[in-house]
């Protein structure tokens, strides 16, 4: 096993670990703090098992840049849109997911 | 290559996994936040033991630097409304 | 119930990735190879910055694109006025005055550095926007950047600038006649120089848009009275 | 002449048909929502036309290649514009023509939100146009983040509550959509070596590796284009997004993800894929006809009637994968699923914009307030008739010649149950519509007003109820765009 593979496997468990928060979560901030973890978790994976052999690729790693300024445009996005929606109704959850 | 460095490997990891599980279950919010701070800045570590400096440096700044800024802004927020008597409009 | 079953599809994806993930041949390494063989007519030195700006760039284009999506948003699902509180920072001591005085002109040194180092060592664009950000950040937080939105003409062309030059130059080159931001490859270093600097200040400017906030739009500029 | 002719095919309409929508973005950002809306019908006739200049060339000379920087895949990004992709580009350039035409009218009428109406939807345009043309997973992504991020800011546009609860739910489902496709990315990356699609559909090989990048880039598209039981996050932000806002995304957005999918599932996947998966695809498909259907005909808002009645379109453009996975059906499949996404968006930009202006002229949003439209704007209530045409698949219509084929994909392949499916589909749909034109051709009750509206609201939408209905009667046309490069090469359906 090399060090590329030991970080694709534990993006595999970010990524299952995030995805599990998005969906049972109903607490806005939560969801979006496990969309990063998801999101890093494929990263790690992207850069990871494309360097498993040992060899550094500098084409995953430009992509995972590129992967990083998406999750923070993203992240910030919903994160107005969560506020924007508390002060509309003092809630900060969606409608049908219930306070948790 | 020697086992050394193979551990240390294994040890960031098995943190990642195990902070980012904390992060998703802590109760108390503003903790949740500070935990996918230090989150990111493992995976800063990561990144640089992945070879990938320029990551490395952007994680630091972005990944856990920004959005840490911007949650515990959020967070903020939404708990000095919520301590404010009656629902804000 | 559903976090049960949530749970159990989960562990079942993350078993299944890594199996997939341990059953994987080596890698051929043909494209880190094509990356190195290329390195020199790329005009950086730099193998990431090569295919952030040069074999990729146009990932990059879109992604500046994402990015001004981004503050778009923010702008357009503007706070109403009352819910401006959470950003607005408390009165700023002597001590984070003094400190913002002497770190600010510090971090655009920086940030300097960062976008010069870019060419041929780890740093860039985006790094450099970041700690340019930070700088911005700081500056908010020590109430030295009054009003800087609603984006007045000359921010909104700030947060543009590297997006606009960008694609200028995607397109301009396809008018002489060769593809999509196939770069002269004499001149390939001075246009990514170029871009990379345009990209550095609006990467600064749309990340400290970021934080500050929902503002009002620019048409309601003059009834608001800035961001409070 | 011919020389004139011949220097307009050398052009460079790829770079155009991207550039242009986000050249037209820039200046509506930079110089507001005045200029944004001045130059809207001027940048979107000039996107058509770069459209018809690149279709015209690709019917003329075939695909074409173009490699972004010179590099070529594996190293560089290459895009590719074949005859579906054109069709498509087409598709979006005189939807959104017609949507920006109506747009100008709409928010001259109700100003919140205009200001960033115009430089979101050129943003909006310029994504759509930038993913069918691209021929790299990872550029590929980056366009539905784009394309994703911008219909979420359409949807807010509006603010309130409900407006901003759908946004948030729609943008968290496309987040968690495109990280599954990102992952499928980071595996075919991992393994191959490579992003460019054609070397990707040329290494696949049947395998755990290949199953699990399907299975994630499958879900994932799905929940992007609102695949039953994925379509939670649809009807809310169609339904109750601005009214040209709806009709970008319901007629176009939910069009690329699929695009996306057919591309990869004909192009990429097609070695790997198994009939139980394709199989699969097809009773999701059969189960959003249905529910979809159903729910259309509970809805009491009538905005909310014609998204759902999205939902259940989308169905059958997931009947491709099961009728295409037996040799006899696999051209009429594909080339009915594709038909059926281009004679959906027509009708269903049309069905919105006429909706809209019936809910601008009434003031209300509800079915039963509808009394009096088909004396007050019976072009609007025409417009809507025409778009049902095409929506229940009734001759002559461009959905009428898209089940046709789906039906003799069936057929062929003997598969029926899906022809019951199918059959049971357009009779809902035709209760639906029903309901709606039943309650707009009741008389006004008393002292009931109307709001004056401009024209140009109910022409535009007039416009592209023609358009659904020209599919129907000049079917060649587009199905010999389809043809260049298509799958089955010199087949006709």
């Amino acid at each position: 096993m090399s060090i590329g593979l030991i970080y694709a496997v534990t993006g595999a468990l970010l990524f299952s670990l995030g995805l599990y928060g998005l969906i049972v979560h109903a607490h806005l901030i939560r969801k979006i703090l496990a969309f990063n973890i998801m999101g890093s978790g494929t990263f790690l994976v992207l850069v990871g098992l494309a360097q498993r052999g040992g060899e550094v690729d500098p084409v995953p790693q430009a992509l995972v840049l590129t992967g990083i300024v998406v999750a923070v445009s993203a992240t910030a996005f919903a994160l107005i849109l969560a506020r924007r929606l508390y002060a509309a109704n003092g809630r900060c959850t969606l409608p049908g997911e219930g306070e948790a | 290559m020697s086992a050394g460095p193979w551990l240390f490997d294994l040890l960031i990891a098995g943190t990642l996994a195990w902070i980012a599980w904390r992060t998703l279950v802590t109760p108390d919010l503003f903790k949740s936040v500070v935990l996918f701070i230090v989150f990111g800045l493992l995976m800063a570590l990561a990144w640089a033991r992945l070879a990938a400096p320029d990551i490395a440096l952007a994680e630091a700044a972005i990944g856990a630097g920004l959005t840490g800024a911007l949650l515990l802004d959020a967070v903020g927020h939404l708990q000095a409304a919520r301590r404010k008597p009656g629902k804000r409009q | 119930m559903t976090r049960v079953l949530v749970g159990m599809l989960v562990v079942a994806l993350g078993a299944l990735l890594i199996w997939t993930m341990l059953g994987l041949p080596a890698p051929s390494g043909r494209v880190p190879a094509l990356v190195a063989a290329h390195l020199n007519e790329s005009g950086v030195a730099h193998d990431v910055t090569a295919v952030l700006l040069n074999f990729r760039g146009y990932d990059t284009l879109l992604e500046i694109g994402v990015l001004l999506l981004a503050v778009l948003g923010v702008l357009a699902v503007r706070l109403a006025a009352a819910d401006t509180g959470g950003t607005l920072p408390p009165p700023p001591g002597a001590l984070l005055r003094a400190f913002t005085n002497l770190v600010v002109p510090l971090m655009v040194l920086v940030a300097g550095y960062l976008l010069w180092a870019g060419a041929h060592r780890p740093g860039g664009a985006f790094q450099a926007g970041a700690v340019l950000a930070a700088a911005g950040v700081l500056l908010r937080l020590s109430g030295r950047l009054p009003a800087l939105l609603p984006p007045r003409f000359w921010l909104r062309a700030g947060l543009l600038l590297g997006f606009a030059v960008f694609l200028a130059v995607a397109l301009g080159v396809t008018v002489a006649g060769d593809s999509l931001l196939e770069y002269p490859p004499a001149q390939a270093g001075a246009w990514i120089t170029l871009i990379e600097a345009t990209l550095t200040v609006s990467i600064g400017l749309i990340l400290v848009s970021l934080f500050v906030g929902a503002p009002a739009p620019p048409g309601e500029a003059g009834s608001r009275g800035g961001d409070a | 002449m011919s020389t004139v002719l011949s220097a307009l095919l050398a052009v460079n309409w790829i770079s155009w048909v991207i550039g242009l929508p986000l050249t037209y973005t820039i200046a509506a950002f930079l110089s507001g929502a005045r200029a944004g809306r001045m130059l809207a019908l001027p940048a979107l006739v000039l996107s058509l036309l770069a459209a018809v200049g690149l279709s015209a060339r690709v019917l003329a000379q075939g695909p074409q290649r173009h490699m972004v920087g010179g590099w070529g895949a594996p190293l560089g990004i290459e895009l590719y514009a074949d005859g579906l992709a054109c069709l498509m580009l087409l598709m979006t350039a005189a939807i959104g023509l017609f949507t920006g035409w109506y747009a100008r009218h709409y928010f001259a009428r109700q100003d919140t939100g205009a200001t960033y109406f115009w430089p979101l939807t050129g943003f909006l345009l310029g994504a759509m146009n930038a993913l069918y043309l691209s021929a790299d997973v990872f550029n590929l992504y980056v366009t539905l983040e784009l394309l994703g991020l911008a219909a979420v800011g359409l949807v807010a546009l509006t603010g309130g509550a409900a407006a901003l609860a759908a946004a948030l739910r729609y943008l968290l489902a496309a987040l968690a959509g495109s990280l599954m496709y990102l992952l499928g990315v980071a595996l075919l990356y991992g393994a191959h070596g490579t992003l460019a699609l054609a070397e990707l559909g040329a290494r696949l090989v049947p395998g755990p590796l290949a199953w699990t990048v399907i299975a994630l880039m499958t879900l994932g598209l799905a929940l992007k284009t609102a695949l039953f039981p994925l379509h939670f996050w649809l009807p809310p932000a169609h339904g109750g997004a601005a009214t040209p806002v709806s009709a970008l995304l319901s007629a176009l957005v939910i069009k690329a993800s699929f695009y996306l999918l057919l591309r990869l599932w004909f192009e990429v996947f097609a070695p790997a894929v198994t009939i139980p998966a394709a199989q699969l695809l097809g009773v999701l498909g059969a189960g959003a006809i249905l529910w979809g259907s159903w729910l259309a005909l509970c809805q009491q808002k009538v905005k909310m009637i014609v998204a759902y009645s999205t939902v259940a379109q989308i169905g059958y453009l997931f009947l491709l994968f099961p009728l295409a996975a037996y040799a006899p059906g696999v051209e009429s499949a594909w080339y009915g699923g594709v038909y059926q996404a281009v004679s959906h968006a027509f009708a269903k930009a049309a069905m919105f914009l006429a909706v809209g202006s019936m809910v601008l002229a009434a003031g209300r949003e509800d079915i039963d307030q509808l009394d009096g439209i088909s004396a007050r704007l019976p072009l609007s209530l025409f417009s809507f008739a025409l778009a049902g045409i095409s929506l229940m698949g009734l001759p002559p219509s461009g959905g009428f010649i898209a089940k046709w084929l789906l039906l003799k994909a069936a057929l062929a392949g003997g598969q029926w149950w899906w022809v019951v499916v199918m059959i049971l589909g357009g009779l809902l749909t035709a209760a639906y519509l029903f309901r709606v034109l039943r309650h707009a051709f009741l008389p006004a009750r008393r002292g009931k007003r109307f709001r004056a509206l401009p024209p140009a609201l109910e022409l535009s939408a007039f416009g592209l109820a023609l358009g659904s209905l020209a599919l129907g009667l000049w079917a060649s046309g587009p199905l010999a765009l389809l043809r260049v490069g298509a799958p089955f090469a010199g087949a006709s359906p």
